[in-house]
Protein backbone atom coordinates (compact mmCIF):
# COMPACT_ATOMS: atom_id res chain seq x y z
CA UNK A 1 0.00 0.00 0.00
CA UNK A 2 1.16 3.67 -0.99
CA UNK A 3 -0.59 6.91 0.14
CA UNK A 4 -1.44 9.20 -2.29
CA UNK A 5 -2.23 12.90 -1.13
CA UNK A 6 -3.32 15.75 -3.46
CA UNK A 7 -3.20 19.69 -2.13
CA UNK A 8 -4.68 22.72 -3.07
CA UNK A 9 -5.50 23.61 -6.68
CA UNK A 10 -5.04 20.01 -7.18
CA UNK A 11 -7.01 18.72 -4.93
CA UNK A 12 -9.72 20.67 -5.65
CA UNK A 13 -9.88 19.68 -9.79
CA UNK A 14 -9.49 15.87 -8.64
CA UNK A 15 -12.55 17.08 -5.88
CA UNK A 16 -10.38 14.26 -3.43
CA UNK A 17 -7.48 14.77 -0.54
CA UNK A 18 -6.25 11.10 -0.77
CA UNK A 19 -5.54 7.62 -2.29
CA UNK A 20 -4.74 4.38 -0.76
CA UNK A 21 -3.15 2.27 -3.38
CA UNK A 22 -1.85 -0.80 -3.94
CA UNK A 23 1.48 -1.00 -5.60
CA UNK A 24 0.55 -2.86 -8.84
CA UNK A 25 4.02 -4.10 -9.77
CA UNK A 26 7.29 -3.30 -9.09
CA UNK A 27 9.53 -1.18 -10.50
CA UNK A 28 6.98 1.79 -9.89
CA UNK A 29 8.18 5.05 -10.83
CA UNK A 30 6.32 8.23 -10.09
CA UNK A 31 4.85 9.14 -13.92
CA UNK A 32 3.78 5.30 -13.80
CA UNK A 33 2.01 5.92 -10.96
CA UNK A 34 0.39 9.20 -12.34
CA UNK A 35 -0.58 6.48 -15.20
CA UNK A 36 -2.01 4.09 -13.05
CA UNK A 37 -3.98 6.42 -11.00
CA UNK A 38 -5.39 7.98 -14.26
CA UNK A 39 -6.51 4.13 -15.72
CA UNK A 40 -7.84 2.93 -12.61
CA UNK A 41 -9.83 6.58 -11.41
CA UNK A 42 -10.75 8.93 -14.01
CA UNK A 43 -9.26 9.67 -17.64
CA UNK A 44 -10.12 13.45 -17.22
CA UNK A 45 -7.62 13.62 -14.26
CA UNK A 46 -4.59 13.11 -17.01
CA UNK A 47 -4.56 16.92 -17.72
CA UNK A 48 -4.61 17.54 -14.43
CA UNK A 49 -1.55 15.03 -13.08
CA UNK A 50 0.37 15.35 -16.33
CA UNK A 51 0.56 19.07 -16.17
CA UNK A 52 4.11 20.13 -16.52
CA UNK A 53 3.97 22.39 -13.04
CA UNK A 54 2.45 19.77 -11.07
CA UNK A 55 5.89 19.02 -8.14
CA UNK A 56 5.67 15.63 -7.06
CA UNK A 57 6.85 14.74 -3.82
CA UNK A 58 7.56 10.90 -2.05
CA UNK A 59 8.16 10.77 1.76
CA UNK A 60 8.07 14.32 2.00
CA UNK A 61 10.96 15.11 -0.42
CA UNK A 62 10.62 16.64 -3.64
CA UNK A 63 11.52 14.24 -6.70
CA UNK A 64 11.26 14.06 -10.37
CA UNK A 65 8.91 11.83 -12.69
CA UNK A 66 11.36 9.29 -12.69
CA UNK A 67 11.63 8.92 -8.93
CA UNK A 68 11.13 4.40 -7.68
CA UNK A 69 8.52 4.04 -5.19
CA UNK A 70 8.38 1.41 -2.65
CA UNK A 71 5.52 -0.19 -0.70
CA UNK A 72 4.45 2.41 2.68
CA UNK A 73 5.74 5.08 0.78
CA UNK A 74 4.34 8.87 0.68
CA UNK A 75 3.11 10.43 -2.70
CA UNK A 76 1.97 13.54 -2.46
CA UNK A 77 1.29 16.08 -5.99
CA UNK A 78 0.60 19.29 -5.32
CA UNK A 79 0.77 23.04 -8.13
CA UNK A 80 3.82 25.50 -7.15
CA UNK A 81 4.29 26.75 -3.67
CA UNK A 82 2.95 30.11 -3.02
CA UNK A 83 3.30 31.07 0.87
CA UNK A 84 5.32 33.52 2.47
CA UNK B 1 15.06 21.34 -11.89
CA UNK B 2 14.80 23.50 -9.14
CA UNK B 3 12.91 20.34 -6.58
CA UNK B 4 15.53 17.74 -8.50
CA UNK B 5 17.72 16.92 -5.94
CA UNK B 6 17.31 16.21 -1.97
CA UNK B 7 18.64 18.49 0.69
CA UNK B 8 21.93 16.99 2.38
CA UNK B 9 21.24 16.34 6.06
CA UNK B 10 22.13 18.83 8.78
CA UNK B 11 22.27 19.07 12.09
CA UNK B 12 20.37 21.46 13.75
CA UNK B 13 20.71 22.54 17.14
CA UNK B 14 17.74 23.90 19.52
CA UNK B 15 18.00 27.08 18.31
CA UNK B 16 16.67 26.60 15.32
CA UNK B 17 12.85 26.24 15.32
CA UNK B 18 10.01 26.20 13.02
CA UNK B 19 5.95 26.62 14.04
CA UNK B 20 3.17 26.46 11.42
CA UNK B 21 0.16 27.64 13.24
CA UNK B 22 -3.07 29.78 12.84
CA UNK B 23 -2.72 31.81 15.81
CA UNK B 24 -0.38 35.36 14.89
CA UNK B 25 2.81 35.76 16.95
CA UNK B 26 4.10 38.51 18.83
CA UNK B 27 7.64 39.41 17.06
CA UNK B 28 8.79 40.96 20.32
CA UNK B 29 8.54 37.72 22.18
CA UNK B 30 10.35 35.96 19.25
CA UNK B 31 13.28 38.08 19.59
CA UNK B 32 13.54 38.46 22.97
CA UNK B 33 13.97 34.52 23.28
CA UNK B 34 16.11 34.97 20.47
CA UNK B 35 18.32 36.92 22.32
CA UNK B 36 18.63 35.30 25.16
CA UNK B 37 19.81 31.92 23.60
CA UNK B 38 23.32 33.32 23.81
CA UNK B 39 25.25 36.20 24.96
CA UNK B 40 27.07 36.51 21.38
CA UNK B 41 23.61 37.17 19.73
CA UNK B 42 25.28 41.11 18.27
CA UNK B 43 22.34 41.00 15.37
CA UNK B 44 18.87 40.36 14.64
CA UNK B 45 17.78 40.30 10.95
CA UNK B 46 13.79 39.20 10.54
CA UNK B 47 11.52 39.50 7.86
CA UNK B 48 7.49 40.06 8.46
CA UNK B 49 5.57 39.34 5.68
CA UNK B 50 1.99 40.81 5.74
CA UNK B 51 -1.05 40.28 3.97
CA UNK B 52 -1.51 42.83 1.40
CA UNK B 53 -5.17 44.65 0.47
CA UNK B 54 -4.42 44.87 -3.11
CA UNK B 55 -2.56 41.59 -4.96
CA UNK B 56 -3.26 41.83 -9.29
CA UNK B 57 -6.04 44.53 -8.93
CA UNK B 58 -8.61 42.34 -6.30
CA UNK B 59 -9.77 43.02 -3.44
CA UNK B 60 -8.55 41.09 -1.15
CA UNK B 61 -11.54 40.20 1.08
CA UNK B 62 -9.75 37.00 2.87
CA UNK B 63 -6.84 34.89 2.16
CA UNK B 64 -7.23 30.97 2.73
CA UNK B 65 -3.76 29.69 3.12
CA UNK B 66 -3.22 25.33 3.55
CA UNK B 67 -0.23 23.49 3.82
CA UNK B 68 1.49 20.10 3.75
CA UNK B 69 1.41 19.31 7.32
CA UNK B 70 4.66 17.48 8.09
CA UNK B 71 6.62 18.04 4.81
CA UNK B 72 5.86 22.02 4.90
CA UNK B 73 7.96 21.87 8.92
CA UNK B 74 10.69 19.72 7.42
CA UNK B 75 11.65 21.86 4.36
CA UNK B 76 11.54 24.77 6.40
CA UNK B 77 13.94 22.79 8.51
CA UNK B 78 15.86 22.03 5.99
CA UNK B 79 16.26 25.66 4.39
CA UNK B 80 17.59 26.72 8.11
CA UNK B 81 19.93 24.02 7.87
CA UNK B 82 21.32 25.38 4.93
CA UNK B 83 21.51 28.84 6.03
CA UNK B 84 22.75 27.42 9.32
CA UNK B 85 26.00 25.58 7.02
CA UNK B 86 25.88 28.85 4.92
CA UNK B 87 26.87 31.70 7.64
CA UNK B 88 27.59 31.39 11.00
CA UNK B 89 24.43 31.36 12.91
CA UNK B 90 23.18 31.61 16.73
CA UNK B 91 19.73 30.95 16.06
CA UNK B 92 16.63 31.24 13.97
CA UNK B 93 13.02 31.24 13.81
CA UNK B 94 10.36 30.82 11.82
CA UNK B 95 6.79 30.93 12.10
CA UNK B 96 4.23 30.59 9.11
CA UNK B 97 0.76 30.83 9.83
CA UNK B 98 -2.30 28.87 7.92
CA UNK B 99 -6.18 29.25 7.75
CA UNK B 100 -8.07 32.06 6.72
CA UNK B 101 -6.13 35.60 7.36
CA UNK B 102 -7.38 39.29 6.93
CA UNK B 103 -5.09 42.44 5.05
CA UNK B 104 -2.64 43.61 7.17
CA UNK B 105 -2.25 40.61 9.29
CA UNK B 106 0.95 39.22 9.74
CA UNK B 107 2.05 35.70 7.74
CA UNK B 108 4.89 34.97 8.22
CA UNK B 109 8.26 35.64 10.69
CA UNK B 110 11.66 34.91 9.46
CA UNK B 111 14.48 36.03 12.40
CA UNK B 112 17.83 34.81 12.40
CA UNK B 113 20.23 35.85 15.40
CA UNK B 114 24.26 36.15 14.32
CA UNK B 115 27.49 37.72 15.90
CA UNK B 116 27.51 40.13 13.09
CA UNK B 117 24.35 42.23 10.36
CA UNK B 118 25.88 40.46 7.41
CA UNK B 119 25.77 36.96 7.75
CA UNK B 120 22.33 37.70 10.05
CA UNK B 121 20.51 39.44 7.42
CA UNK B 122 21.84 37.13 4.04
CA UNK B 123 20.35 34.55 6.11
CA UNK B 124 17.02 36.05 6.70
CA UNK B 125 17.00 36.83 2.68
CA UNK B 126 17.49 33.34 1.73
CA UNK B 127 15.33 31.50 4.17
CA UNK B 128 12.49 33.93 3.21
CA UNK B 129 14.09 33.62 -0.73
CA UNK B 130 13.57 29.45 0.00
CA UNK B 131 10.29 29.46 1.66
CA UNK B 132 8.57 31.10 -1.25
CA UNK B 133 9.76 28.79 -3.83
CA UNK B 134 10.05 25.32 -1.65
CA UNK B 135 7.96 25.05 1.23
CA UNK B 136 4.52 23.95 0.25
CA UNK B 137 2.16 26.20 1.44
CA UNK B 138 -0.78 27.62 -0.83
CA UNK B 139 -2.79 30.57 -0.88
CA UNK B 140 -6.34 31.27 -1.91
CA UNK B 141 -8.09 34.60 -2.06
CA UNK B 142 -11.49 34.81 -0.98
CA UNK B 143 -12.55 37.98 -3.05
CA UNK B 144 -16.13 39.53 -3.41
CA UNK B 145 -15.90 38.24 -7.17
CA UNK B 146 -15.38 34.77 -5.98
CA UNK B 147 -12.05 32.48 -4.76
CA UNK B 148 -8.79 31.92 -6.78
CA UNK B 149 -5.44 30.34 -5.92
CA UNK B 150 -2.70 32.49 -6.02
CA UNK B 151 -0.35 31.79 -8.83
CA UNK B 152 3.52 31.26 -8.17
CA UNK B 153 5.60 34.33 -9.30
CA UNK B 154 8.23 34.55 -11.21
CA UNK B 155 10.00 37.12 -9.41
CA UNK B 156 10.04 34.29 -6.24
CA UNK B 157 12.14 31.77 -8.38
CA UNK B 158 14.78 34.54 -9.82
CA UNK B 159 15.25 35.63 -5.88
CA UNK B 160 15.72 32.11 -5.04
CA UNK B 161 18.22 31.21 -7.86
CA UNK B 162 20.36 34.14 -7.33
CA UNK B 163 21.79 32.24 -4.22
CA UNK B 164 23.47 29.42 -6.75
CA UNK B 165 22.63 26.86 -3.96
CA UNK B 166 23.70 23.48 -5.89
CA UNK B 167 20.55 21.86 -5.52
CA UNK C 1 36.27 60.80 1.61
CA UNK C 2 33.41 59.09 2.87
CA UNK C 3 32.08 62.29 4.76
CA UNK C 4 33.14 64.59 2.40
CA UNK C 5 30.08 65.97 0.47
CA UNK C 6 26.19 66.85 1.37
CA UNK C 7 23.53 64.54 0.76
CA UNK C 8 21.02 66.19 -1.28
CA UNK C 9 17.93 67.10 0.61
CA UNK C 10 14.90 64.56 -0.14
CA UNK C 11 10.95 65.24 1.22
CA UNK C 12 10.38 62.75 4.08
CA UNK C 13 6.41 61.55 4.54
CA UNK C 14 5.44 61.34 8.19
CA UNK C 15 5.13 57.20 7.49
CA UNK C 16 9.26 57.83 7.96
CA UNK C 17 10.97 58.55 11.45
CA UNK C 18 13.49 58.47 13.97
CA UNK C 19 14.32 58.44 17.72
CA UNK C 20 17.21 59.18 20.01
CA UNK C 21 16.13 57.43 23.54
CA UNK C 22 17.76 56.24 26.73
CA UNK C 23 14.08 53.84 27.20
CA UNK C 24 14.13 50.34 25.17
CA UNK C 25 11.36 49.88 22.83
CA UNK C 26 8.66 47.37 21.51
CA UNK C 27 9.87 46.12 18.02
CA UNK C 28 6.27 44.48 17.82
CA UNK C 29 4.46 47.58 18.36
CA UNK C 30 6.72 49.74 15.88
CA UNK C 31 5.96 47.23 13.44
CA UNK C 32 2.18 47.09 13.98
CA UNK C 33 2.43 51.10 13.96
CA UNK C 34 3.93 50.46 10.21
CA UNK C 35 1.36 47.57 9.25
CA UNK C 36 -0.78 50.01 10.18
CA UNK C 37 0.38 53.04 7.88
CA UNK C 38 -0.73 51.60 5.07
CA UNK C 39 -3.30 48.73 3.39
CA UNK C 40 -0.25 48.31 0.44
CA UNK C 41 2.30 46.87 3.34
CA UNK C 42 3.35 43.10 2.11
CA UNK C 43 6.53 42.52 3.59
CA UNK C 44 8.54 44.52 7.05
CA UNK C 45 12.38 43.85 6.38
CA UNK C 46 13.83 44.51 10.51
CA UNK C 47 17.21 44.51 12.39
CA UNK C 48 17.74 44.90 15.92
CA UNK C 49 21.47 45.30 17.19
CA UNK C 50 22.09 43.67 20.16
CA UNK C 51 24.73 44.56 23.15
CA UNK C 52 27.61 41.91 23.27
CA UNK C 53 28.61 39.58 26.32
CA UNK C 54 32.19 39.99 24.69
CA UNK C 55 33.78 42.31 22.51
CA UNK C 56 37.34 42.11 21.08
CA UNK C 57 37.98 39.37 24.01
CA UNK C 58 36.94 41.88 26.98
CA UNK C 59 34.13 41.14 29.17
CA UNK C 60 31.62 44.07 28.54
CA UNK C 61 30.17 44.85 32.32
CA UNK C 62 27.95 48.00 30.46
CA UNK C 63 28.45 49.91 27.24
CA UNK C 64 27.63 53.99 27.18
CA UNK C 65 26.48 55.45 24.11
CA UNK C 66 27.12 59.18 23.59
CA UNK C 67 25.54 61.13 20.58
CA UNK C 68 25.74 64.23 18.85
CA UNK C 69 22.30 65.99 19.62
CA UNK C 70 20.29 67.18 16.74
CA UNK C 71 22.97 66.25 14.08
CA UNK C 72 22.08 62.33 14.51
CA UNK C 73 18.28 62.69 14.20
CA UNK C 74 19.79 64.27 10.96
CA UNK C 75 21.89 62.04 9.76
CA UNK C 76 19.68 59.05 10.06
CA UNK C 77 16.73 61.24 8.37
CA UNK C 78 18.81 61.56 5.40
CA UNK C 79 19.90 58.02 5.36
CA UNK C 80 16.43 56.85 5.48
CA UNK C 81 14.98 59.50 2.71
CA UNK C 82 18.24 57.99 0.51
CA UNK C 83 16.76 54.98 0.94
CA UNK C 84 13.26 56.15 0.26
CA UNK C 85 14.26 57.86 -3.47
CA UNK C 86 16.75 54.51 -3.67
CA UNK C 87 13.61 52.00 -3.46
CA UNK C 88 9.92 52.05 -3.52
CA UNK C 89 9.63 52.49 -0.02
CA UNK C 90 5.88 52.91 2.04
CA UNK C 91 7.39 53.52 5.74
CA UNK C 92 10.42 53.19 7.87
CA UNK C 93 11.71 53.38 11.20
CA UNK C 94 14.90 53.94 13.31
CA UNK C 95 15.03 53.72 16.99
CA UNK C 96 18.58 53.98 18.38
CA UNK C 97 19.25 54.19 21.82
CA UNK C 98 21.73 56.19 24.06
CA UNK C 99 22.64 56.48 27.97
CA UNK C 100 24.01 53.14 29.49
CA UNK C 101 23.07 49.51 28.43
CA UNK C 102 23.81 45.92 29.36
CA UNK C 103 24.94 43.35 27.20
CA UNK C 104 21.79 41.02 25.93
CA UNK C 105 20.32 44.93 25.05
CA UNK C 106 18.54 46.01 22.14
CA UNK C 107 20.66 49.00 21.14
CA UNK C 108 18.79 49.94 17.59
CA UNK C 109 15.78 49.28 15.44
CA UNK C 110 16.00 49.64 11.88
CA UNK C 111 12.24 48.58 10.24
CA UNK C 112 11.61 49.31 6.67
CA UNK C 113 7.88 48.43 5.08
CA UNK C 114 7.01 47.87 1.01
CA UNK C 115 5.62 46.38 -1.19
CA UNK C 116 7.79 43.21 -1.80
CA UNK C 117 10.88 42.22 0.41
CA UNK C 118 13.60 42.30 -2.21
CA UNK C 119 13.15 46.36 -1.59
CA UNK C 120 12.98 46.43 2.11
CA UNK C 121 15.51 43.72 2.60
CA UNK C 122 18.29 46.01 0.75
CA UNK C 123 16.92 49.10 2.09
CA UNK C 124 16.88 47.94 6.17
CA UNK C 125 20.53 46.67 5.14
CA UNK C 126 21.41 50.01 3.52
CA UNK C 127 20.05 52.43 6.19
CA UNK C 128 21.70 49.89 8.79
CA UNK C 129 25.14 50.30 7.10
CA UNK C 130 25.29 54.25 6.68
CA UNK C 131 24.01 54.42 10.00
CA UNK C 132 27.08 52.34 11.35
CA UNK C 133 29.54 54.77 9.54
CA UNK C 134 27.81 57.99 9.02
CA UNK C 135 25.30 58.74 12.05
CA UNK C 136 27.45 60.40 15.20
CA UNK C 137 27.06 57.82 17.96
CA UNK C 138 30.16 57.01 20.15
CA UNK C 139 30.61 53.54 22.22
CA UNK C 140 32.08 53.63 25.62
CA UNK C 141 33.01 50.23 26.99
CA UNK C 142 33.09 50.32 30.62
CA UNK C 143 34.81 46.43 31.68
CA UNK C 144 36.40 45.13 34.90
CA UNK C 145 39.64 46.78 33.45
CA UNK C 146 38.25 50.27 32.95
CA UNK C 147 37.18 52.57 30.37
CA UNK C 148 37.20 52.40 27.01
CA UNK C 149 36.38 53.90 23.98
CA UNK C 150 35.26 51.42 20.77
CA UNK C 151 37.13 52.01 17.98
CA UNK C 152 35.35 51.85 14.65
CA UNK C 153 35.77 49.31 12.17
CA UNK C 154 37.00 48.93 8.98
CA UNK C 155 34.82 46.23 8.04
CA UNK C 156 31.39 48.54 8.89
CA UNK C 157 33.14 50.83 5.93
CA UNK C 158 34.02 48.30 3.80
CA UNK C 159 30.04 47.35 4.49
CA UNK C 160 28.79 50.82 3.25
CA UNK C 161 30.94 51.69 0.38
CA UNK C 162 29.84 48.23 -1.37
CA UNK C 163 26.52 50.30 -1.97
CA UNK C 164 28.14 52.77 -4.54
CA UNK C 165 26.46 55.33 -3.40
CA UNK C 166 27.86 58.99 -5.41
CA UNK C 167 28.56 60.95 -2.14
CA UNK D 1 30.55 84.40 17.40
CA UNK D 2 30.57 80.22 15.97
CA UNK D 3 30.13 77.09 18.66
CA UNK D 4 32.62 74.70 18.71
CA UNK D 5 31.69 71.33 20.27
CA UNK D 6 33.37 68.21 21.07
CA UNK D 7 32.38 64.71 21.14
CA UNK D 8 33.36 61.31 22.74
CA UNK D 9 36.96 60.66 22.55
CA UNK D 10 38.53 64.14 21.60
CA UNK D 11 35.87 65.75 24.35
CA UNK D 12 37.59 63.85 27.26
CA UNK D 13 40.92 64.19 25.88
CA UNK D 14 40.76 68.12 25.75
CA UNK D 15 39.29 67.99 28.96
CA UNK D 16 36.23 70.48 27.33
CA UNK D 17 32.72 69.86 25.44
CA UNK D 18 31.93 73.60 24.25
CA UNK D 19 33.54 76.73 23.03
CA UNK D 20 32.18 79.88 22.07
CA UNK D 21 34.92 81.62 19.55
CA UNK D 22 34.23 85.13 17.61
CA UNK D 23 36.13 84.42 14.31
CA UNK D 24 39.25 86.24 14.18
CA UNK D 25 39.07 87.02 10.65
CA UNK D 26 37.08 86.48 7.23
CA UNK D 27 37.69 84.37 4.92
CA UNK D 28 38.11 81.09 7.75
CA UNK D 29 38.01 77.81 6.86
CA UNK D 30 37.49 75.08 9.40
CA UNK D 31 41.21 73.65 9.13
CA UNK D 32 42.68 77.45 9.65
CA UNK D 33 39.60 77.34 13.13
CA UNK D 34 41.44 74.34 14.27
CA UNK D 35 45.07 76.20 14.39
CA UNK D 36 43.49 78.82 16.01
CA UNK D 37 41.70 76.64 18.80
CA UNK D 38 45.05 75.61 19.34
CA UNK D 39 46.76 78.75 19.50
CA UNK D 40 44.64 80.16 22.21
CA UNK D 41 44.22 77.17 24.36
CA UNK D 42 46.71 74.86 24.17
CA UNK D 43 49.62 73.53 22.09
CA UNK D 44 49.01 70.27 23.05
CA UNK D 45 45.76 69.94 21.36
CA UNK D 46 47.66 70.00 18.03
CA UNK D 47 47.83 66.45 17.81
CA UNK D 48 44.09 66.06 19.20
CA UNK D 49 42.38 68.20 16.74
CA UNK D 50 44.79 67.61 13.92
CA UNK D 51 45.06 63.94 13.96
CA UNK D 52 43.62 62.55 10.47
CA UNK D 53 40.83 60.40 11.28
CA UNK D 54 38.63 63.55 13.03
CA UNK D 55 35.71 64.26 11.55
CA UNK D 56 34.60 67.68 11.21
CA UNK D 57 30.79 69.06 10.98
CA UNK D 58 29.32 72.54 10.17
CA UNK D 59 25.66 72.78 11.08
CA UNK D 60 25.74 69.03 11.25
CA UNK D 61 26.56 67.96 8.00
CA UNK D 62 30.01 66.60 7.39
CA UNK D 63 32.69 69.15 5.77
CA UNK D 64 36.64 68.71 5.03
CA UNK D 65 38.87 70.95 5.98
CA UNK D 66 38.70 73.37 3.47
CA UNK D 67 35.02 74.28 4.33
CA UNK D 68 34.71 78.16 4.75
CA UNK D 69 33.01 78.84 8.17
CA UNK D 70 30.67 82.25 8.90
CA UNK D 71 29.26 83.79 11.45
CA UNK D 72 26.67 81.67 13.90
CA UNK D 73 28.13 78.67 13.07
CA UNK D 74 28.01 75.04 14.68
CA UNK D 75 31.06 73.48 14.29
CA UNK D 76 31.97 70.48 15.68
CA UNK D 77 34.80 67.81 15.90
CA UNK D 78 34.37 64.30 16.79
CA UNK D 79 36.05 60.65 16.24
CA UNK D 80 34.85 57.85 13.56
CA UNK D 81 31.48 56.45 14.90
CA UNK D 82 30.94 53.67 16.73
CA UNK D 83 26.80 53.21 16.82
CA UNK D 84 24.52 50.57 15.76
Amino acid sequence: MVTVLFFARIREQLGIDRLSLILPQEPMTVSRLKQHIVDIHNPDWSDILMADNVIKAVNQEVVDDNHSLKEGDEIAFFPPVTGG
Amino acid sequence: MLFSLRLPVVEMTANFSVSVQQQDFDVSAELTLLREQSSQVGAIANFVGVVRDINDQQNVATLELEHYPGMTEKSISDIMAQAAERWQLLGGRVIHRIGKLSPGDQIVLVAVSSLHRGEAFAACEFIMDYLKTRAPFWKKELTPDGERWVDARDSDHSAAERWNYSF
